[in-house]
């Protein structure tokens, strides 16, 4: 899932990605499919929670790009 | 559960001052509280590259935004001797000189109050994911960053 | 001296919710405004020595009292960055569970707003000379004191 | 002047006493005519402003005696 700037640059919020081992190699795709996102700072999580680049995945789980927040 | 789902933390557009008036009147009955402190965020129209902001329009990633509300206030529920507590935020368009975040805390004495309402806003502003557009006269918006 | 007369700091009997929201939505033409950080002070039902605290009654020596919000309030803005700031205080019978103190300080941005507000409340607290009766239920009454 | 507590002990709020060249002088007075006073804490101000025992009194002064505040 894509948020705020960043799905505003894809143009769209959800995508589906296979044969993604971890976070690493699924952002590489997403970087890849998406070039324009290369200079978009962003933080991962996965189930609502905060992982780094080396974090595994299962099949099915929900990963979402959060760029700078800005509540408040 | 429950405690979650009786109060939304999301309010669809701006928070209205009457809004404010009728939770600060509803903590008349609550007769151990000796100090509130309330901070209110406001949407300001800021001057970018010569245009003026007109509006923010705030989104959120919203099971993640909710269960970060409720870790924040368990957090200031141990951290500090508090009687109550309350969050709103807005979602959608907030225009300028309107009223987009409403932190409400309730304590015995006035240092537990005024500690955890910054504490709380401090948490808000740094892990709710959250976003706001913007948005200027021309139609055209900048994305918002916290700092 | 225009200034001072325009707003005076002390409102009979207890500050009503409807008050705060009117001077919250006052602030809506400041679109400078980022962060507002409100105090209220509320009577507490304390028990002393098997008593109920059912209400205070304030009394002041006014000449002085507002000698020394105007002092704070100078203050305050010379040492902190803020777009406006009031302070309203109740004089004469306040119910527990009503509000007594009304400060309210509007800036750019939060840290000013939080910083000075605190502030202005402990400085009241320790030099505004104001008293307060706390009245029991049996009519009987104790002098209060500022910690 | 009296305020608060030390003018429900003293059962008036506003006295005069003549002849007191500075505040020990006169709060020496006051504790003499009100001896109920004597275990009462205060500060005292001449016009308005906090003064010690020593400061020196005009005729005409308005001086009062402030119990501790409980603004707020």
């Amino acid at each position: 899932m894509l948020f705020g700037s960043l799905a505003d640059l894809a143009g769209k919020s959800e995508l589906w990605f296979s044969n993604c081992q971890d976070i690493q190699s699924l952002k590489d795709k997403l970087l890849n499919e998406f070039p324009e996102l290369r200079n978009s700072k962003f933080l991962i999580s996965v189930d609502k929670k905060l992982v780094k680049d080396n974090h595994q995945l299962q099949p099915g789980t929900e990963v979402a790009f959060l760029p700078p927040f800005a509540g408040g | 559960m429950k405690e979650k789902k009786r109060h939304n933390v999301f309010v669809k557009g701006s928070i209205s001052p009457q809004l404010i008036a009728d939770s600060i009147a509803k903590h008349s009955t609550k007769t151990t509280i000796g100090a509130h402190d309330i901070f209110l965020g406001q949407v300001r129209a800021d001057v970018i590259e010569n245009k003026n902001v007109l509006a923010i329009d705030y989104s959120t990633y919203e099971e993640m935004a909710e269960e970060k509300f409720h870790e924040i206030r368990e957090a200031a529920f141990s951290k500090f001797d508090l009687t109550c507590m309350h969050i709103y935020h807005s979602i959608g368009k907030v225009k300028a000189g309107e009223i987009c975040l409403f932190v409400f805390v309730s304590s015995k004495h006035r240092a537990s109050a005024f500690d955890a309402c910054r504490y709380i806003v401090e948490e808000i502003k740094a892990n709710v994911p959250i976003w706001g557009k913007e948005i200027f006269e021309d139609e055209t918006f900048v994305w918002k960053e916290n700092k």
